[in-house]
Formats: structure tokens, C-alpha cells, sequence
């Protein structure tokens, strides 16, 4: 009983990881500005990856698997933010204005005013 | 179910591949073909390759890459737009893929196991594995005694690799050129990433070692734990500022490392013919073979990780230290 | 299983398409590190045809585990040899890169073309 | 075992392991006599092998004990022993000339580096030669690539980079090409041991995988041989690079990559596929007439001392082609014979182009003038070697053109038009060799500051002895050709 209890909550936190990483994708296809993009795409880090991992760990049980996966995702929590904040990081030193009324950002709009 | 997701990684790479082709910039071009390694890695796991992904993802997708962005930093990321000679080209790769594919059409499709690929020395390999050396890992048996000579050739290209960048870039700049400051410092006054990188550095470093040693038990080996441990002290590098990482290890040592390896494995390997086997015959090492083999291969392991990691190293401070011109 | 079959050939295409979209950067492009990274691309297609022969149906990564009987391994070898021509393509790689660098400070671009005209 | 059996390992492993150990040499003038002491040890031992199969015996080596088609075996036999001598002498000759012209050349504190890498390139070419492993060739022909590119980027000009670029290009893409080869072959056969794939493709029923290896291999190791047309590379990196790196692979490196096509091709495939020796025959002998042609006729007009003769060298690799393309044991070992003499003549030339290169910087022939007034040795060995490349009677060079012609005329109807475009080839060598000549004898001497002396004494003396040796094997050509005659037979042994 509590096996299909478990399974059940795994596949649900799967599929909705999976949805956070679909959105996320589509966010960085269509989200007008630099900024805003990886912002999308940092729902893949963080959201996706902790419903992901915890579903698989469920999925795997008490064993060394788990263990790892909790490394892998460990690992993940750490990077994936760090390397969006390096990202937004080197933009805004190139010279890219965070701007919220900006439609795109065509080159014009990349020298500072 | 794999299958389904190997079409689908297969598809993506045919993708990124075109797609490097057609950016006209050089930087996207590096970071596709980082993606593409790693692509390529994940393909090797699911075709039951773990060794090959881990060095294709640690090589191609980590040291590679940095290699190429420092050679990017000190030459031009935009390519210039070309005319002409498409189609020449174009017939000449055409004649290419379908002379290939029509090869195709008698190979062994994938998986078959009749094919002759699995006959006639591979089962030889994970039979006499345990019985000759007696670890688990047939690919490590096979990289450091069955073909340990191969091993030994491609430290060596290791080495003339890393003799060759340091004799490329031996000599100075020809104009008159100032160091960016920006190089010097690093990350270092960015708080996040230098917090996260110091964090993660040890592990990165541990994780290497574990691959060494482990190399006999699981995937790994000295290949892959000396470009793991050389992309913790690039890491360092980037966060520190080179200067910095130059001081944890100098110059000489990364030379030495790469000498010292080197000649480790050729040592053990001429000790073998002083001992009265052949060369690299491990067996001889030791009273009982097995146990010789055993002593070879982790003696040879540490050399070969010692000599990669060296020559990634050196290659990377002969790109990164170098001084753009102004 | 005629759908395994099919995807058992299309491994070696995508061999073959990537050779081509590989060599035919190698061949037509004229800036030198563009040429590197086709260069880099085509091994990695020939990398890719040696690991997918080593693949068996049903097989596990060659790593042989004690007490466990009737295990079917993918074959070893090409995995050894692919692991070998790895590191050689990224030490060619690294030579050919620091040749760009000495290039770009001798002849300040890094196109064929222009190089070409400068001598 | 003794010390005798481990010859064919030592012989890769004595200059290889060595290399690491020249880096830490530096002291000046250390790394050029540990290199050179490695080098000339290396043809001793060389020499201890061709003594060993001159008899027609073949060597095995199993490396790390392991049988041999699951271990890598080493292999040497009359052929080997033949290129071995030629990679080693070469070697050995060019360093002990080296110092004076590598001094002139590359900056003191990069020279351990060359030394090492100039010994990588020595184990890189010897380990092809002896290695009687398919994948085994591929480590080993990356190795001498490798070192190669580096050599040749040691050239004080900046044009030796685009050079060397472009040879690392064509020279890996070969060196693919050779992997995509064998990989197939092993494909359909599961060995990768040369032997072994002979005995087992045989038995393979769908033979196309097989034929698109055989032609990937051969237009793989032709990019690396410089066979016509893919020799584009040639030129600018021989005329590129310091001059005593190119006389080392001028007279050996192109020379390698044709030995495995040769052993490939009779080892493995001409017994194996129906008709390969027609279709083989078809294929090569017009790239050999047209690289020979060609070569010889763009040569003629080369304004470039070097890249004149490189040019030529291209047109020798026709002729080994031509010789290889009859597949018949006089064409054979015609072609292991001009193997062997065209490295005298043609490393006897360089070498003498490096003397000249010693005291004028310029090498167009227009810049030579009263050369002879100024270093009359030099151009008496210059003379001599280029006599030896025409073949004239007398000379190392004559013994080989005379074995193609004889092995030309046995080939039937077409014999004599063989024979014709051989003379016509030679007559185009005159004229190359007589305006380099005209250059140096009868040119009105340039002004200028070029000093009015000879080279170096070190210098001098090796050329002057090879060019001796060119008259020397003209005359007693018995060893080399017993060598020869034996490979020759012992190759098409291999594929009936």
C-alpha cells in the first residue's frame, strides 16, 4: 500500500518537474529580454531539479542510490544559481540594462544610454 | 524506452552540429560545442560506454572548452562572413556521408549480438580478466595490461602535446602588450561564485581521487581523475585569478607532474624487462602474477593521472597567462 | 524487432552526418579556430561510430561484478581504444590552438584568406 | 630474455622515454648531445636488427606478454629493418649536423624542448614501423604528428605557422580517415592485429564495409605520404621549417606513412578482396605518373630553393608509388630501394641547403650567386647528392631508377611508356638540379654581407659523408638490397 503511496507522490513531484523544465524552456524561447530569459531558465536549476531528484530518490528508495542522487542534486542546487548569477553578472558588466519596458533586446538597446 | 531516448539524442546532436557550423560567432560556437560533448557523453552512457562518457564529458565538455575561451580571449570571437567555394565543399562531404552510408547497409546493426565486433577477442577480454588480474573494471584490465602499450603512446601524446603548447607560446608576444587586470583578479570580487567555487573545489578535487583509485572497481581511471582534478585547479584558476592558482602550483611542478608521470609508467615498464618479462609485462612485479599485474596497473594508473593532469594544467596556464596584446 | 533495426542504422548515420557537417566546416571556413572546432566535431563522429559497435542488447558497462552469474557485457576494446583517441583529439586540439594564438600576434587576423594575402 | 630479443621494444622505447628526460636538460649544449647520444644509439640498434633479419627472419615482440592478437605485437622483418635504418640514420645524421644550424634558429631557452620533441618524433615514426597493430599505429602516428607540428612551428619565420597549420589540418583529418578504416575493418572482423585481420576478412560475406575501409585507409595514409594530389601541405612546410627539421623529414616522415600503406594494403587487403591488385594498380599508377609529371615540371620552375626541392620529393613519391603500383617483387623492392636512396640524396640536399642557409639568409635562387667561390665544399656534396636524385650511373640514386625501369619493362605492353615518362621525369630532374647548379657555380656572386666562409666544420663534415655515402651505396648497393629483395618477397608472400 505504501509502495503505490510512494510511487504515485514520485510520479506526481516527475511530471511536475518535468513541466517546470518545459516551462522553463519555453520562457527562454519566448520571454522578450535577456533578463527575463534566464530567469525562466533558472526554474530548470532549482524548482525542476529538487522536484526531479526528490521524485527519482523516492522512486529508488533507501538505498546508496539515494545517496548519490541527493549528492547530484546537492551539486546541481549549488551550481545551477551560481552560474545564472555569473550570467546575469557578465551582462550587466557588458553593459546590458535590466529594463522591464524593453520588447527585446536588439543590439541597439545594448549600449548603455 | 533507452532506445526512444537515444533517437532523441542522437537528433540534438545532428542539430548542435549544424548549428556550430552556422554561427558566425566564435563564442556561441565554443559553448554549442560544449553542449555537443556533452551530448555526445550521454550518448556514450546509454550505449554502455561509462569510462568513455566520463572522459568525454570531463575532456570535451570541461577542459576543452576552457582551452578554447582562452584561446578566443587572446585572438577574435567573431568570424568573418566568406563567399564562395560552398559547393565544392558542399560535393565533396556529400560524396563522403553517402559513400558511408552505403557501407552501412552490411554493418551489424546495433546491439546484434552476433556480430563479429563480440566474437573473437572481446569475450576473450572478460573472461581471462579475472583469472589474469582479477578486477572487477575489464576496461581499465584491457586500457593499463592487455593493450598497456597504446596507454603508454598516448601519455606521450600527452606530453608532446604539452611540450608543444609550451614551445608554441615560448616566445613573447611581438608587439608591445599590457596584462589586463581584469585576469589577475579573477572572480574575486564577485561574493557568490567565489563562495560556491570554494565549497565546491575540495569535492571536486576529492571526487578526482576517487576516480583514480577506484579506477580498478568502477568507471575511471587515471585519464579521467587527471582531467578532473586539472578542471578543480582551472576552477581555482577562474575564481582566483590565474597568478593565484600559479602560485598554488607552480609552473615547475605542473612540468614535473607531466615529466614525472611520464617516466613512471616507462619506469614500470622497463622494471618489467629488468624483472625478465616483456616490456610492461606487469606479472613479473610480483611473486604471484596477479598481484603483479595488480601493483602494475595502479602504479601505471597514478602515472598516467599525474602526467594528464600535469599537461592540462600547463596547457591552460600557457593560454591563460598569456598577456593580450593591446 | 524491425524499429530497433531501423535505430540500429540510424546511429551510423548520424555518424556519417556528423562526419560531414564536420569536415565540410574543416574544408570551408576560413577562420582557423571555425576549422578547429569542425576538426573537433569530425573525431567526435568517429568516436561515436567505435562506441556504438561496442553495444550488445541487453549488456551492462563492462564492469564485472562478483556472484552475479549470466551477466552480458558490451565489448570492452573500443571503449579502450575511444578512450585513447580522445585525449589524442584534444592534445591535437590544443596544439592547433596555440598555433592560432601565435598566428592571430603575427598576422593579426585569424582568417585564412587574410593570412594568405598578408605573405 | 636477452638483450637481443628486446631490440624491436627498445627501439621505440629507448628514444621515447628518453624524451621527458631532455626537457630537464638545460644547460646549453646539454639537450642537443643527450639527443644526439639517443639518437645515434638508436641506430645501433637499428643496425643490430637489420643484422638479425638479413636473413629474412622476422622478429616478434609481444608487448606485456599477451599473444598476440589480444596483446599488441611488435613485428620486425626486412622491410621494417630497411625504414627502420632510414628513420634512425636520418635522425641520427640531422643531430649530429644539428647544432650549429639549431643554434642560429631557435632561441637557447626553447631548445630542450625542440631536442624532445625532435625525439618524439624518432619514437613516433620508429613505434609505426615496428607496431604490428592497427590501432597501435594510429597512437604512434599521432605521436610523430604531434612532434612533427612542433619542429616544423620552430621556424624562424612567421609564414612556418599557417605552414604547420595547415599540415596539422590535413594530417589529422589523414590520421581520421586511418581510424574510420580500421575502425570498420574492425567491425566486420574483431581484431585489430594486422595478421589476424588478413586470416579473418576472408571469412567476412558482405564485403562493402571492408572496400570503403580499404579506401579510407588508403586516401588517409596518401594525405599523410603527400601522395599527388593530396601533397598541398608539403611545400610550405618543408621550406618553413628550420632547416635541419627538414632534413629529418624530408628524408623519412612521408616515407613512414607510405611503408603502412604498402604493409596495409599487401598484409590485409590483396589477398583478401577479389581483383584488389588490378584495382590497387588502377588507382595509384596514374597519381604516381601525374605526381611524378607534375611535381618534376613545378619544380622546374621553382624560384625557391627549398621549396624546389620539396617539390621534388613529391615526384619521389611517385616514384615509390609507381614501383609499389606494379605489384610484382621487382617493382617492390625497387620502391624499398628508392625509399632508401632518395632519404641519402634528398637528406644529403637539405643537409647541404642548411649549410648554404648558414650564411645567406635568402634561399631563392637568384639570391645564391658565387656560392661556389664562397663555400666550394658545400656545393662539391650538393653536386654529388643532386647527381645521386637524377640517377646518374655511378650513384645511389641510378640503382633504384635502373631496378623501376627493369621492373617497368616486365609489366607488359605498357612497359615502355613506364619507361619513357621514367626518362622524361629524369631529364626534368636535370633541369632542376642544373638550374640550382647554374645558381650556385655561374651566377655572378651577389654584393651584400655574406661572409666569405664556409660552415660549420660539424656541419660540413656530415654532409660531405652522406653525400659519400650516396657514391658509396652507388657502388656497393649490396646490404640495402638484399634488404630490399627480401621485403619484397617476404610483402608479396603475405598476399598470395
Amino acid at each position: 500500500m505504501i509502495d503505490i503511496a510512494l510511487d504515485i507522490l514520485s510520479w506526481i513531484l516527475l511530471v511536475l518537474g518535468g513541466a517546470c523544465v518545459l516551462i522553463g524552456g519555453i520562457g527562454g524561447l519566448r520571454l522578450p529580454n535577456f533578463y527575463t530569459r534566464i530567469h525562466a531558465a533558472s526554474l530548470t536549476d532549482t524548482m525542476a531539479t529538487i522536484l526531479i531528484f526528490v521524485g527519482m530518490m523516492l522512486q529508488a528508495g533507501l538505498t546508496l542510490a539515494t545517496l548519490k542522487l541527493f549528492a547530484i542534486m546537492l551539486f546541481l542546487l549549488l551550481t545551477g544559481p551560481t552560474a545564472t548569477y555569473a550570467l546575469a553578472n557578465a551582462a550587466l558588466l557588458s553593459g546590458l540594462k535590466p529594463d522591464a519596458g524593453t520588447a527585446s533586446d536588439k543590439p541597439k538597446e545594448n549600449t548603455p544610454e | 524506452m533507452i532506445f526512444i531516448f537515444g533517437l532523441f539524442l542522437l537528433t540534438l546532436l545532428v542539430i548542435t552540429a549544424i548549428a556550430i557550423v552556422r554561427t558566425k560567432d566564435l563564442f556561441v560556437a565554443v559553448m554549442l560545442t560544449s553542449i555537443f560533448s556533452l551530448l555526445m557523453a550521454a550518448n556514450f552512457f546509454i550505449l554502455d560506454a561509462a569510462d568513455v562518457a566520463l572522459t568525454e564529458a570531463a575532456v570535451g565538455a570541461g577542459v576543452t572548452t576552457v582551452i578554447f575561451l582562452c584561446a578566443l580571449a587572446l585572438t577574435d570571437d567573431k568570424e568573418k562572413p566568406r563567399q564562395g567555394g560552398r559547393w565544392v565543399a558542399f560535393g565533396t562531404v556529400g560524396v563522403l556521408a553517402l559513400l558511408i552510408i552505403y557501407a552501412t547497409f552490411d554493418k551489424p546493426r546495433l546491439g546484434d549480438p552476433d556480430a563479429p565486433v563480440h566474437q573473437h577477442i572481446a569475450p576473450w577480454y572478460i573472461e581471462k580478466t579475472t583469472e589474469y588480474i582479477d578486477i572487477p573494471n575489464v576496461v581499465t584490465a584491457i586500457l593499463s595490461s592487455f593493450r598497456g602499450y597504446d596507454t603508454l603512446g598516448e601519455v606521450f601524446v600527452v606530453f608532446a602535446a604539452c611540450i608543444g603548447v609550451l614551445f608554441i607560446l615560448g616566445v613573447s608576444p611581438p608587439r608591445k602588450t599590457r596584462k589586463v587586470t581584469e585576469k589577475n583578479s579573477g572572480l574575486r570580487h564577485h561574493l557568490i561564485p567565489q563562495v560556491v567555487g570554494r565549497l565546491l573545489i575540495p569535492f571536486i578535487v576529492l571526487f578526482g581521487l576517487y576516480v583514480q583509485f577506484h579506477g580498478e572497481y568502477g568507471p575511471g581511471g587515471g585519464f579521467q581523475a587527471g582531467a578532473i582534478i586539472a578542471t578543480g585547479v582551472i576552477l581555482y584558476a577562474l575564481l582566483e585569478g590565474e597568478s593565484e592558482a600559479l602560485r598554488a602550483i607552480p609552473r615547475g611542478v605542473l612540468l614535473g607532474m607531466v615529466i614525472g608521470g611520464a617516466l613512471l609508467y616507462g619506469g614500470v615498464g622497463v622494471a618489467c624487462m629488468f624483472m625478465g618479462g616483456a616490456f610492461l609485462d606487469y606479472s613479473v612485479l610480483a611473486v604471484d602474477p596477479i598481484f603483479g599485474q595488480q601493483l602494475g596497473i595502479l602504479i601505471i594508473e597514478a602515472g598516467v593521472g599525474m602526467a594528464v593532469c600535469g599537461a592540462l594544467l600547463a596547457i591552460f596556464h600557457a593560454f591563460a597567462a598569456r598577456e593580450v596584446l593591446s | 524487432m524491425n524499429f530497433l533495426e531501423l535505430l540500429g542504422y540510424f546511429n551510423y548515420w548520424v555518424f556519417a552526418i556528423i562526419l560531414t557537417v564536420g569536415l565540410y566546416a574543416v574544408i570551408n571556413k576560413t577562420n582557423l579556430i571555425k576549422k578547429l572546432i569542425g576538426l573537433s566535431i569530425f573525431q567526435s563522429a568517429v568516436f561515436l561510430m567505435y562506441i556504438t559497435m561496442d553495444k550488445v542488447e541487453g549488456g551492462t558497462a563492462p564492469i564485472i561484478q562478483k556472484g552475479v552469474e549470466d551477466q552480458i557485457f558490451s565489448n570492452p576494446l573500443p571503449q579502450v581504444l575511444i578512450l585513447t583517441a580522445i585525449v589524442v583529439g584534444v592534445s591535437t586540439l590544443s596544439l592547433g590552438l596555440a598555433m592560432v594564438v601565435r598566428i592571430s600576434e603575427c598576422y593579426g587576423t585569424i582568417e585564412e584568406n587574410e593570412i594568405l594575402d598578408a605573405d | 630474455m636477452d638483450l637481443l630479443a628486446h631490440l624491436p621494444a627498445l627501439q621505440v622505447v629507448v628514444p621515447m622515454l628518453s624524451a621527458p628526460l631532455i626537457v630537464l636538460l638545460q644547460p646549453r649544449g646539454l639537450a642537443w648531445a643527450g639527443a644526439t647520444a639517443v639518437a645515434v644509439l638508436s641506430f645501433a640498434i637499428a643496425v643490430a636488427l637489420a643484422i638479425a633479419v638479413l636473413d629474412g627472419q622476422t622478429l616478434e615482440y609481444a608487448m606485456g606478454g599477451w599473444p598476440a592478437p589480444y596483446g599488441i605485437a611488435l613485428s620486425v622483418d626486412a622491410f621494417s629493418a630497411l625504414v627502420l635504418l632510414v628513420i634512425t640514420g636520418a635522425a641520427a645524421a640531422a643531430l649530429l649536423a644539428a647544432k650549429p644550424s639549431i643554434d642560429q634558429q631557435i632561441e637557447v631557452e626553447r631548445q630542450p624542448l625542440f631536442y624532445s620533441a625532435w625525439l618524439l618524433v624518432l619514437s613516433g615514426l620508429v613505434g609505426i614501423v615496428v607496431s604490428a597493430d592497427a590501432f597501435n599505429i594510429f597512437v604512434f602516428m599521432e605521436i610523430s604528428s604531434l612532434a612533427s607540428y612542433i619542429l616544423i612551428a620552430g621556424g624562424p619565420d612567421r609564414r612556418a605557422l599557417p605552414a604547420v597549420f595547415k599540415y596539422l589540418m590535413m594530417g589529422t583529418i589523414g590520421a581520421t580517415f586511418y581510424l574510420i578504416g580500421v575502425g570498420l575493418i574492425y567491425m566486420m572482423t574483431g581484431t585489430l592485429n594486422l595478421a589476424d585481420m588478413e586470416t579473418r576478412i576472408g571469412d567476412v560475406t558482405d564485403i562493402n564495409p571492408i572496400l570503403v575501409a580499404a579506401g579510407f585507409i588508403t586516401i588517409g595514409l596518401a594525405l599523410k605520404a603527400a601522395v599527388f594530389p593530396l601533397h598541398v601541405w608539403v611545400p610550405n612546410a618543408y621550406t618553413h621549417a628550420p632547416h635541419m627539421v627538414t632534413v629529418f623529414l624530408a628524408a623519412c616522415a612521408t616515407k613512414v606513412a607510405l611503408y603502412v600503406l604498402i604493409r596495409f594494403d599487401y598484409m590485409v587487403f590483396q589477398a583478401t578482396l577479389d581483383a584488389h591488385e588490378i584495382q590497387f594498380a588502377m588507382f595509384m599508377m596514374p597519381l604516381a605518373i601525374l605526381g611524378i609529371l607534375i611535381a618534376s615540371a613545378v619544380a622546374m620552375f621553382e624560384g625557391h630553393l627549398k621549396r624546389l626541392l620539396a617539390s621534388s620529393s613529391i615526384a619521389q613519391i611517385g616514384y615509390i608509388l609507381l614501383g609499389v603500383s606494379f605489384v610484382s617483387i621487382a617493382g617492390l623492392s625497387a620502391s624499398a630501394m628508392h625509399i632508401f636512396n632518395h632519404a641519402l640524396a634528398k637528406g644529403g640536399l637539405f643537409l647541404a641547403v642548411a649549410c648554404l642557409a648558414y650564411q645567406y639568409r635568402d634561399l631563392r635562387l637568384d639570391q645564391l650567386g658565387g656560392a661556389s667561390t664562397r663555400m666550394p665544399w658545400t656545393c662539391a656534396a650538393f653536386v654529388v647528392c643532386g647527381l645521386s636524385l637524377i640517377g646518374v650511373p655511378g650513384t645511389a640514386g641510378f640503382i633504384s631508377k635502373w631496378m623501376l625501369i627493369n621492373a617497368a619493362l616486365e609489366t607488359g605492353p605498357w612497359g615502355w611508356g613506364l619507361v619513357a615518362i621514367i626518362l622524361i621525369s629524369s631529364l626534368m630532374a636535370v633541369v632542376y638540379i642544373w638550374r640550382i647548379i647554374e645558381a650556385l657555380y655561374f651566377q655572378a656572386p651577389i654584393e651584400g654581407d655574406v661572409p666569405m666562409s664556409e660552415a660549420p666544420l660539424q656541419l660540413l663534415l656530415v654532409t660531405g659523408l652522406v653525400a659519400l655515402m650516396n657514391i658509396y651505396f652507388g657502388l656497393f648497393p649490396h646490404v640495402p638490397l638484399e634488404l630490399a629483395n627480401s621485403a619484397a618477397a617476404l610483402l608479396l608472400e603475405g598476399s598470395r
